[in-house]
C-alpha cells in the first residue's frame, strides 16, 4: 500500500499537500491514488461525499436518489447573515442542495442503498432535508430489499434549523426502526468527524457499526468538555480506536480496506 | 413571595420592594399585579428562556409529588449504574397506573449537585428505557415523561460509556413501547438529552417553556461568534412553546399564570394535571399498532425542506 | 417500628440474642414481632423459609405445592461423606427435602404464586429438586395466571450435584423465559446471602428485583475475590445498596415494609 | 514434540529424554508410544483435569482460525467496553455462514495476561449475547460456541458492573436465538463463566475437556476441607466428557488422539470441525420453531430428583 512520495521542503504547490498527521509534504495525485490516506503515517484526509461514492461503490454503478429534496429555512434563522441566503448561495456556485447524497449502487457487484454525509455542506450537519432524504433512502432500501449503508461525517445538528434539526435525530430513528423490524442490515460508518445529533441517531443504530481509522466519534465536542469539566483530556479521547476499546463500534478499519471488509459483509448475508 | 426576580423583572421588584416597606399599601399590590401582567405580556424569547430556568420552577419531583399517588420509584440500567438524574418509576395518576420519566433537577444546590443539574449519564437514558418496556409490557400501563434538562452530560464519562448510543438508541426503541407516552416540557427541553426520553404520543410544553436544538449561549458562540448575543440566538433560535406549536413540533401548549410556574406552583401543576388527564382519555381509547402507527408518522412528517 | 428492648449485659440466655450488627443483646420475643430486625441497627437476621412465608403471605392462605420433589444424588457424591447420607439425615430428622419451598398464596388478598429458598438446608443451594420445583412453579403460575415471587437466600450450586446443579441455572432460566414471553411479572427478592448460581440465573432475572436492606448479593464470594486481586474490598461491597447504586436491583427495602412494597406494585397489575 | 509432560507423563518424559539422547533408536519411539497409549488408557479425572488446562492445547483462536474463512471480529458490548476474553464474529465454516462465540485464552503469557487467561468480564457475556443476536435476527446463520475458560473473571469490577446479571440474561435470552446452536467444550468448562455462552440445541465435549459446577481445587478445598484433595474432587464432580455424556448432559464426545490435543493438534481440530459439520447439516434441517421448544426441553429435563 506503500507509495513512493517525493518530499520537498522548500515551497508548498498547490500539486503538493502537508500530511495534518506526520507533517510531510505528500504529492497530490499520489495521495489520491492512496485513497487520500498518508502513506507515512496513516493519517486518513477527509473526503468529499463524491469521493467517498466513488471509493466504495463499483465504478458507474452509482445512481443518485431524491436529489430534488433541498435545504429550506423553516425558522427565517438570522445569524450574522441570513441562512437563506447562505445555502441559496452554494446552491448558486454549484454546491449540493443538502448535507447528503443518497442513491443506490454496488460493491463488489452487491446491490446496496448508500447514503453518504457532505462534510463539505455546511458541516455535513443534520438539516431537514437530510433528514427527508435519509428516511427516503431507508424506505427506498426496505422496499428494494437492500442492506442500507450510511458513511457520516457530521459536526452534528444544523443550529439554523433549530428545533427541526433536533427532530431529524427522532425522525431518522423511526425510519430505522422500521427498517431493523424488516430484518434488515444496516451497516453504518463513522468517518472523522461524526458528532452530536449525527452521532446520537442514525450513526450509532447500525446493526455493524465500522469506524475508520483515527476518526474522531463523539456527542459533546472536546471543548465544550475541556470547558465543562476543567480537566485535561486522553490523548486517544473519542478516536475510533477508543470506541472500539469502550464497546460502541464493532471494527476499526483502514479507509484502504473498507470496501473489502463491507464486501465480505454483505457476502455473508443469506 | 420572596422569589428570585429575574433581569426583565426589575420593575416588578422595586414595587415588591415598597411593599415591603409599606405592607399596608394595597394599591401597591395592585400596582405588582398590574406591572406583573404587562411584563409576561410581552416577554422576548430570552426572557422565556430565564423563567424557564428559574431555579424555584416546579421539577419533575414537584409534578410526581402533587399529581401521584403510591409512586414507586425504579432504580438502574442493569449494566452499570444508577443516573439519578433521571428518575423513573410508576404510580397512579387520578387513580389510573402510569409510568412516569423526568429529569431530575434537584430544590437547592445539595441536590442540584447530587443530580448534575438534570444533566443526564448514558445509564440514566438506559434506565429510562427499561422501565419504560417494563411498565409498558408489564404493567400496560401509559407513561408520563417529564423533560427538565439543560443537555446530556458533557463529560469524559458519559462519552466513554457512550451517551450517543444510549440516546440513539431510546430514539429508535420509544417508537416499539407499546402503551401511550405523554411528553411534557415542563421547563429545560434541552436538546438531545431532553429528546432522549422526548419521543411520545403527545407533546405538550408549559408556556414558559423552552425547547431547543441548542442553548441560545452555544448558539451564539458558534453561529454569531459572541457569547453575548444570547437575546439574538434565543429569537432567532424559536424555542418557545409558541414557536413550536406554529412550527407543529409539539401538540399542545399548558397554560401557564403571568408570573410563571415558579409564583405559581399548585396552579401550573394544576394546568399540567388536566392537561395529562385529556390526553391519556384520548390515548387509551387507540388501538395500539394505530398508536404506534400514529407516533412514526408523527415525528417522520416533521421536516421542512424544498422538493423541486 | 422500634421496640423496647431490654438490655442485660451479665449472661446470655436463650430468650436473648445478641445482634450480629450493633452486638447487643436483643429480647428473643420482640426481634421476632419485629421481624427479625434490629430495632437499634436495622440488622435484618435471616429468616427461614417458613419464617418468610409468614411474613409475607396472608395469614393462612399458603398452599404448598410440589413438595413431593425432592433431592437426589445423581453423582453418588462423597466428601468427607456421602452426600446421600447428608440429605437423608436432614430428612429422617423432620427437615427440609429440597432447599425451596413452593407454593400459592395471598399477598393483601392478591394471589400469588411464591418460592422460597430455605437457606438452613444446605446454604439454599441449587440442587435439581429446587430446579424441578422451581421450574414446576414457573409453569403452574403460567398456567393460572399468578404474578410470580421468589424469595432468594442461597450460597450458589450445590456442589455435591455437580454439572447437574450447574444446568439448573439454564433450566431455570429457560423456564423463566417462557413466563416472561407471557408477559407476567415475576419479582424477585434477594435477601442476605444471594450467591453464585442462584443470583447468575433466576435471581437476576426478576422483572424487579428488590433486595432486602444491607443483604449481601453477589456472584464470585469476597473471599475468593480478595485471594484473586489481593486487595481488600469495599466496605460496603456487594451489598443491595452496593447493587442499587451499580444499576443491579431496583430497590431496597427493610424488611418492614416489603410486604408493602410488594403490595403496590401487584396493585398496579392490570 | 517439546511439549510440556504433564505429572502423569512421567514415564513418557523419562522415554522422550532417552530419545533425546539416542535419536536413531527406534525402539524409542515404538517404546513412547505404547507408554503414551498405555497411560491414556487409564487417566484419572484430575489428569484429564490437567490435559484440559494444559497451555498448549488448541484454543479458540485456534480452532476460528483452522475451520473458518472470511473471518471477521465483531466487537463490543454497546455499553461499556469490548471485552478481550470473548472473541465473536462471523464466518465461513465449510463454505456456509456461521457466527462464532469463543473464550480466548491465549497462546503465551503476554496474550494470556492480556485475554485475562479466559476469566471473561460482564461486557465479554453482554457481546457475546449482542452478536448472536445479530449473527441470527440478520445473518439468519448458526452459531457455534467454543468454551474454554476457569470461570468468569472474580473481581470487584466484574461484580460492580454485573457478572451475575450478564450471565443470567444470557442463559435466558440464548434460548430465544431463532438459528442453531452448537456448543463444544474444548478445554475447561468452568462453571457459569463457561454456561454463559453454554446454551445451544448440541453440547460437544472434546474426550480431554471438562465441564464442572467448580474447580476441583474450589471443591476440595470447601467440601473436603482440604486443597491438597483435588484429585478426590476431580474424582467426585464427574467433570469429564464421559461422565457428562452418562448424565445426558452432553450429546456428543468428540474423540480425541491419545496424548491429547496439545500433541495432536490438527488431528484434534479435525475431529471438531468433522463433528460441528455433522451436527449442522443435522440442525439447519430442523424448523425454527421446531427447534426452539426442543432446545429449551433440552435443559428442563435436565435435572434429578426423587418424586415420592
Ligand atoms: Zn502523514
Ligand atoms: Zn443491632
Amino acid at each position: 500500500m506503500k507509495k513512493i512520495v517525493k518530499v520537498i521542503t522548500k515551497n508548498e504547490s498547490k500539486e503538493w499537500i502537508r500530511c495534518n498527521g506526520c507533517k510531510k509534504l505528500l504529492y497530490y495525485e499520489e495521495l489520491i491514488e492512496n485513497k487520500k490516506v498518508c502513506p507515512y503515517c496513516g493519517y486518513h484526509f477527509r473526503l468529499t461525499a463524491k469521493e467517498r461514492i466513488e471509493y466504495l461503490l463499483d465504478n458507474g454503478s452509482f445512481k443518485e436518489l431524491f436529489r430534488n429534496i433541498k435545504s429550506d429555512d423553516p425558522l427565517n434563522f438570522v445569524d450574522k447573515e441570513p441562512y437563506r441566503a447562505k445555502i441559496d448561495e452554494i446552491e448558486k456556485n454549484g454546491g449540493y442542495s443538502s448535507s447528503i447524497i443518497t442513491g443506490e449502487g454496488t460493491i463488489n457487484g452487491i446491490n446496496v442503498a448508500l447514503g453518504v454525509l457532505a462534510f463539505e455542506y455546511i458541516g455535513g450537519s443534520l438539516g431537514a432535508a437530510m433528514g427527508e432524504k435519509l428516511t427516503r433512502l431507508v424506505y427506498y432500501a426496505i422496499e428494494n430489499n437492500l442492506p442500507l449503508i450510511v458513511v457520516s461525517a457530521s459536526g452534528g445538528a444544523r443550529m439554523q434549523e433549530g428545533i427541526i434539526s433536533l427532530m431529524q435525530m427522532a425522525k431518522l430513528s423511526a425510519a430505522i426502526n422500521d427498517y431493523k423490524k424488516n430484518g434488515k442490515l444496516y451497516i453504518s460508518i463513522l468517518t472523522n468527524p461524526t458528532y452530536g445529533g449525527t452521532t446520537a441517531s442514525f450513526a450509532m443504530l447500525g446493526d455493524i457499526i465500522i469506524a475508520e481509522s483515527k476518526a474522531m466519534i463523539g456527542f459533546a465536542g472536546p471543548r465544550v468538555i475541556e470547558q465543562t469539566t476543567k480537566k485535561k483530556l486522553k490523548e486517544d479521547f473519542q478516536t475510533a480506536e477508543f470506541l472500539l476499546s469502550h464497546g460502541f463500534v464493532d471494527m476499526v478499519v483502514e479507509r484502504q480496506n473498507l470496501k473489502q471488509e463491507i464486501t465480505k459483509l454483505l457476502e455473508f448475508l443469506p | 413571595m420572596n422569589t428570585k426576580f429575574l433581569p426583565f423583572e426589575k420593575d416588578l421588584e422595586k414595587i415588591y420592594l415598597a411593599m415591603e416597606r409599606n405592607p399596608k399599601d394595597l394599591s401597591l399590590k395592585e400596582s405588582f399585579n398590574k406591572t406583573l401582567k404587562e411584563i409576561y405580556s410581552k416577554l422576548e424569547p430570552f426572557d422565556i428562556v430565564e423563567i424557564a430556568r428559574h431555579p424555584e420552577r416546579p421539577h419533575s419531583e414537584d409534578y410526581i409529588q402533587s399529581l401521584f399517588t403510591d409512586f414507586v420509584e425504579i432504580h438502574g440500567d442493569r449494566c452499570f449504574g444508577d443516573d439519578p438524574s433521571i428518575i423513573t418509576g410508576i404510580g397512579k395518576f387520578n387513580g389510573k397506573v402510569v409510568g412516569v420519566l423526568g429529569h431530575r433537577k434537584g430544590q437547592n444546590l445539595k441536590e442540584q449537585l447530587s443530580v448534575n443539574f438534570g444533566m443526564a449519564n448514558p445509564e440514566g437514558y438506559r434506565k429510562a428505557l427499561r422501565v419504560a418496556k417494563l411498565i409498558s409490557e408489564k404493567f400496560k400501563a401509559p407513561i408520563i415523561s417529564f423533560l427538565d434538562t439543560p443537555g446530556a452530560n458533557p463529560t469524559e464519562g458519559a462519552e466513554e460509556r457512550g451517551i450517543a448510543s444510549a440516546i440513539a438508541t431510546n430514539l429508535m426503541e420509544f417508537f416499539n413501547i407499546r402503551t401511550p407516552i405523554i411528553v411534557v416540557v415542563i421547563g429545560e427541553g434541552g436538546s438531545g438529552g431532553a429528546l432522549g426520553i422526548g419521543i411520545g404520543d403527545r407533546i405538550l410544553m408549559l408556556k414558559y417553556s423552552i425547547y431547543s436544538v441548542i442553548s441560545p449561549e452555544g448558539c451564539a458562540s458558534i453561529l454569531f461568534g459572541n457569547a453575548s448575543k444570547s437575546k439574538e440566538a434565543a429569537k432567532s433560535l424559536k424555542l418557545t412553546a409558541q414557536d413550536l406549536k406554529a412550527l407543529n413540533v409539539i401538540d399542545e401548549i399548558i397554560e401557564e399564570p403571568y408570573g410563571g410556574a415558579h409564583r405559581f406552583k399548585e396552579e401550573t401543576i394544576k394546568n399540567v394535571g388536566d392537561a395529562l388527564e385529556k390526553n391519556l382519555i384520548e390515548l387509551v381509547k387507540i388501538p395500539t399498532e394505530t398508536l404506534l402507527h400514529m407516533r412514526k408518522e408523527k415525528f417522520l412528517k416533521m421536516g421542512v425542506y424544498r422538493e423541486e
